[in-house]
């Protein structure tokens, strides 16, 4: 392409970039109101950013009329799969800020780098979901992991937080520079950055030698850092346990699925073949059995997952376990190869999203009015405080798979794309299934210390929970039963989302 | 024989092993982050080498600036939650960063 | 003579990369990050990269390592008696490093790489910079949102109270 | 390559030889270009320790070294102590290397190398005539904001070697200067790198050539003028000259990062600050006042007045430096500060918004 032709792309390109754009605005607009702003805990800030983050979430519903389109010089692309992922972001950023609203732990400190670093974040997020060229990708990472990191020290008088956001700092830097030197040996094989171009080099050729396996062994690392899967899931715990409460619910949920869109693109787009539309045949690029690789760690980060879950004592950790064991259930979809279990996998992320960011919100509830995050102090919880017993009844049996949950549905559909798939991949099921039993047995202490222990005599009192926590306990407790009785709308959202631009 | 391609490939490669030891052995934070920009180094340097050696144009010269660059934003940041660390601490050894575990 | 160059960069990048690694002191390392940095620019130099290789030393060396260099001297006491860093887990790491070594030396012998015979020394910088405004342009911009989040965060974690 | 042009002929002759390769020819001709770059930076130094302590005499009334003097019978007339500076140089490196028990010895020893090695480097590149940049690279101005980094890593070895807290809190203090005071120098220098539209130091010489009125002190006014004041400025707080010298506040931190250095090795980091002195003339005459070129156009512009023009330029920037050197008061470190960031920088962003709006409005 030439100059101006590239040049003039760009600007077309400016049209299908609008909710970046905006978002963008809104970051600088919460630097400037931060400064104008005299006091540390203006509520404007919040405020601002929800109204951002609205707007943001209309422009991108209305990107839906514009169609798929690569844009600025194929370094990103707008399609229905990307739409669907920025509308989850968008869901999780919101809910984080009014989760934050509330929180205790955040009472108190300066609310103006908050909200920038996270709309930041959220800018990065939709990166990460539309990018299709190496450069980008690297680069979208690189800005929600530094982001991440500060919000992870955000308590940064707190030891624990400081500890987490060193960990959680050096372990990110330690996976990027993995990443990276994997980019660097594909970007040799195939000479190109563009992920399609290596897609289709790649086709082009029959053998690729130990050279290809060793760079996509690299580039998992930086995407397993990410999704947090085993094992590169080391930061994880500690960050969950360490990170301010509203903190720990958006990473699990949005840097997560944003490892996850970043994670199929790029596999199914530049280590895959065929594919488009269900009828051509689908298939892995020779020389890297990618897709057994991937069912392997998923296998092994469900299971380390849900183990070590079953021995912690603090419910941030165990929540972080489980959350590492959600990662596991998930990948299961990616390695399928088929529509069906993308589809499974962006479905089970949305899910995923109510019933964890539901739990985390319990949690925060009951830093509050228990002032402990310990498991064996929720004891008799049911007779203190029912409503968030209650609620958080509900989320533990949608994190189980229980019915008549949403999360019953969501693993239904993960292991019905397994099954479909063919034989090879039975034993994927068959690990997952067994990884669901496991689970079952420490969600339900959680459950048995709330509502068939006593708590300690010292504290029978009965614990105020405000309106304001309800309402938004409702929000995710609600959804969770609907969608578990009559999931059809967002399935087929879902359904019709899967379809992201295969070839230039 | 004359300096090629595969020269500058092994001495990434020898750069990256030795940030990888770097990383895996020592127990000081600042430490594992000079190991962390050894790793950073080598993968720059298959980057510039293939822009030169394969018919790749630019790109990979365009890469390695913009690793460096973000290179320097998680260095700071890093080094940022380091001293605040110490603050807390008054060590920046990884193990003794221990509150954190189970 | 570019291949002399070469050697001799390379045992340089390699030597002090190894100092900084083998080293018991902080401050040690961080001067063998010094010449390892140096070194790679050379590298870099001989690689007709000159503007990647200027930057590399600004960014590095006058960046990253003049960081590295404060947060080390602040966080040990002035007198400099707890500068040691202690290594862990030495044997188990060195035969993963070994490890990993040959199955690189491998992929890279083994493998055809594209090479195209090119001599020409051309100027960079120019051309650089019309792709930072053209086909890099949204990565450039993304890098500049990433500073700004950086700083922000940076300042923020750094400042008292 | 480093080549130094000048030398040219040097080198022919020396390639006629039929048992010299080309590799040979190459690597005598660095070494050659090396050694004349140390001479002339040792010299110019010499020379400007020199003029300080005249013109500091000057400004404070009195008279200044007087008494050092040869037996040559032709120098010997001149007068006015002009050996002083030999003497004082010998002196230097006569004097005992006393290296502090508790110091770092290797890093202690290696620190001035650092310093002295990175000024050197740096004047690899500098252009005294159209014909004769020792090493003409394509990024030239970017080299030079590059190369000071290993200044300042120097001096925080320095400091840190000498195992003292008032050399490390003297290093702390310059590397934090030089840090801050890079911002605003960097930006000024891309206002010219963008009204020149090259890193070339060469080019941007090249442009301003054709007499006083084209030098780019004067063009976009008034943002590059702007722009010079602001490097100006900003390069009197790196060299840790007055009224910026905190790092070597006496009464603070007696004498900073080098208060345990002597000798030979106090005699590298005397050389490097006086070296990098002229340096920074250089630079700025270069960036801002025409360097080579002749203020009349083409008149007086040959090769020989070419140096001559570098030269003029040069010691006129550094007499003003001397200048404010020995009538301004120290400021306080947190009016440092201030200044770079809240001033300089600022403005700085101000000069270069200015002129890139400029450039296309008239386009």
């Amino acid at each position: 392409m030439d100059f101006s032709a590239v040049v003039q792309d760009n600007i077309n390109s400016l049209l299908y970039f609008v909710p970046e754009l905006i978002l963008t605005g809104l970051i600088l607009l919460l630097v400037v109101a931060d400064l104008l702003l005299k006091e540390k805990h203006s509520p404007w800030m919040s405020i601002i950013a929800l109204a951002g983050a609205v707007v943001v979430m209309f422009s991108v519903v209305g990107q839906y009329e514009l169609g798929t389109r690569s844009i600025f010089n194929n370094m990103l692309v707008v399609d229905p799969f990307s739409l669907y992922f920025k509308l989850l972001f968008l869901a999780s950023a919101i809910m984080v800020v009014f989760l934050s609203i509330g929180s205790i732990e955040l009472a108190g400190r300066p609310v103006g780098e908050y909200f920038t670093l996270l709309m930041t974040l959220t800018l990065g997020m939709f990166l990460m979901a539309s990018a299709t060229n190496m450069l980008t990708i690297f680069v979208s990472i690189e800005l929600v992991s530094i982001m991440s990191f500060v919000l992870a020290t955000y308590l940064k008088t707190r030891r624990r937080s400081s500890e987490a956001g060193l960990k959680y700092a050096i372990y990110g830097a330690f996976s990027s520079g993995l990443m990276l030197y994997g980019i660097s040996l594909l970007y040799g094989l195939t000479g190109t950055l563009n992920i399609y171009e290596i897609g289709e080099v790649l086709a082009g050729r029959d053998s690729h030698g130990l050279a290809l396996v060793v760079s996509v062994i690299f580039i998992i690392a930086g995407f397993g850092y990410k999704i947090a899967s085993v094992p590169f899931h080391f930061w994880s715990p500690d960050v969950y346990e360490g990170a301010p409460t509203p903190i720990t619910a958006f990473l699990s949920v949005g840097p997560k699925a944003a490892g996850f869109a970043m994670l199929i693109r790029f596999f199914n787009v530049a280590l895959a073949t065929g594919g488009g539309g269900g009828s051509e045949s689908w298939s892995a690029t020779a020389g890297v059995d990618w897709p057994q690789l991937l069912a392997v760690i998923s296998a092994a980060t469900m299971t380390l997952g849900n183990l070590v879950a079953l021995s912690q004592t603090n419910i941030k950790r165990l929540l972080a376990y489980s959350s590492i064991a959600h990662a596991g259930y998930a990948l299961m979809g990616v390695v399928l190869l088929s529509e069906q279990g993308i589809h499974a996998t962006m479905f089970y992320l949305v899910i995923y999203y109510m019933m964890n960011l539901g739990a985390f919100l319990v949690v925060i509830i009951c830093q509050d009015i228990v002032g402990s995050e310990r498991i064996e102090d929720y004891r008799g919880l049911a007779f203190r405080a029912p409503i968030p017993a209650l609620a958080m009844g509900v989320f533990l049996f949608s994190l189980t798979g229980l019915p008549p949950t949403a999360g019953f549905i969501g693993k239904f559909y993960l292991f019905a794309g397994v099954i479909k798939a063919g034989t090879s991949f039975y034993w994927l099921a068959i690990v997952g299934l067994l990884n669901s039993v496991v689970a079952l047995y420490y969600y339900a202490r959680i459950l048995k210390a709330m509502f068939f222990e006593k708590a300690g005599e010292e504290a029978t009192s009965t614990l105020p929970v405000s309106p304001y926590y309800v309402t938004l306990l409702a929000v995710f407790a609600v959804p969770i039963i609907i969608l578990g009785l009559y999931w059809a709308p967002l399935a087929d959202l879902a359904h019709h989302s899967v379809g992201f631009l295969r070839a230039l | 024989m004359s300096v090629g391609l595969n020269h500058y490939l092994f001495l990434a490669a020898v750069l990256f092993v030795l940030g990888l030891y770097a990383v895996i052995t020592k127990k000081n934070a600042v430490t594992v982050l000079m190991g962390i920009e050894l790793i950073l180094n080598a993968a720059n340097i298959n980057f510039v080498a293939f822009s030169r050696y394969t018919d790749t144009d630019m790109d990979g010269q365009v890469f390695a600036i913009f690793v460096i660059v973000t290179a320097a934003a998680a260095a700071a940041v890093a080094l940022a939650i380091v001293l605040n660390l110490y603050e807390r601490l008054k060590s920046i050894n990884l193990d003794e960063a221990d509150s954190l575990s189970g | 003579m570019q291949d002399i160059m070469f050697y001799m960069f390379a045992a340089l990048t390699i030597a002090s990369a190894g100092v900084m690694v083998f080293s018991r002191s902080v401050i040690y390392s961080a001067v063998g990050l010094l010449f390892t940095f140096f070194g790679v620019a050379g590298i870099y130099v001989l690689l007709a990269a000159d503007f990647v290789a200027v930057a590399q030393v600004m960014i590095y060396v006058g960046g990253i390592l003049v960081l590295l260099l404060f947060g080390v001297m602040l966080s040990q006491r002035v007198t400099g008696v707890n500068m040691r860093t202690e290594t862990l887990q030495t044997v188990p790491a060195a035969i993963v490093a070994v490890g990993v070594l040959f199955i690189l030396f491998r992929v890279i012998s083994k493998t055809e790489w594209l090479v195209k015979a090119k001599t020409t020394f051309e100027p960079t910088t120019a051309k650089l910079g019309t792709l930072l405004m053209t086909d890099y342009l949204i990565p450039f911009e993304i890098v500049s949102v990433l500073l700004l989040g950086a700083l922000i965060g940076a300042a923020f974690i750094a400042r008292k109270g | 390559m480093p080549v130094l042009s000048a030398n040219h002929a040097v080198i022919n002759a020396l390639s006629i030889l039929p048992t010299f390769s080309e590799t040979l020819t190459n690597v005598l001709f660095m070494v050659l270009g090396a050694v004349i770059i140390t001479g002339l930076a040792a010299l110019l130094a010499l020379v400007s320790v020199y003029l300080e302590r005249k013109v500091s005499a000057h400004m404070q009334d009195r008279l200044g070294p007087m008494e050092v003097n040869t037996e040559i019978p032709i120098l010997k007339n001149i007068g006015h102590g002009w050996a002083q500076t030999l003497a004082d140089a010998f002196k230097l490196l006569l004097k005992e290397d006393i290296v502090p028990a508790a110091a770092d010895k290797k890093l202690h020893l290696l620190a001035p190398f650092i310093v002295f090695a990175a000024t050197l480097a740096a004047f690899a590149v500098l252009p005294f005539g159209r014909n004769l940049i020792p090493s003409d690279l394509n990024v030239g101005v970017f080299y030079l904001i590059a190369i000071s980094s290993f200044v300042v890593v120097g001096i925080i070895l320095a400091g840190w070697a000498s195992n003292n807290k008032w050399s490390l809190l003297g290093a702390m203090r310059s590397a934090a200067q030089i840090v801050s005071f890079e911002i605003p120098a960097s930006v000024s220098v891309l206002v010219v790198i963008m009204a020149v539209g090259s890193l070339n130091l060469g080019e941007i010489v090249e442009f301003q050539e054709g007499g006083i009125h084209r030098w780019l002190i004067w063009r976009f006014f008034p943002f590059n003028l702007l722009a010079f004041f602001i490097f100006f400025v900003a390069s009197l707080a790196e060299l840790n000259r007055a009224p910026f010298d905190l790092p070597e506040a006496e009464s603070e931190i007696i004498a900073g990062f080098h208060t345990e250095y002597s000798g030979m090795k106090f005699a590298m980091f005397f050389l490097a600050e006086y070296a990098n002195m002229f340096l920074v003339g250089v630079i700025i005459s270069t960036l801002f006042l025409g360097g080579w070129s002749s203020p009349f156009g083409s008149f007086l512009n040959s090769a020989p007045f070419q140096v001559f023009w570098v030269f003029v330029k040069s010691f006129a920037i550094i007499f003003v430096h001397m200048w404010l050197r020995w009538t301004l008061p120290r400021v306080r470190v947190d009016q440092l500060m201030y200044t770079s960031w809240k001033v300089l920088t600022p403005f700085a962003f101000v000069s270069m918004l200015g002129v890139g709006l400029w450039m296309i409005l008239i386009q």
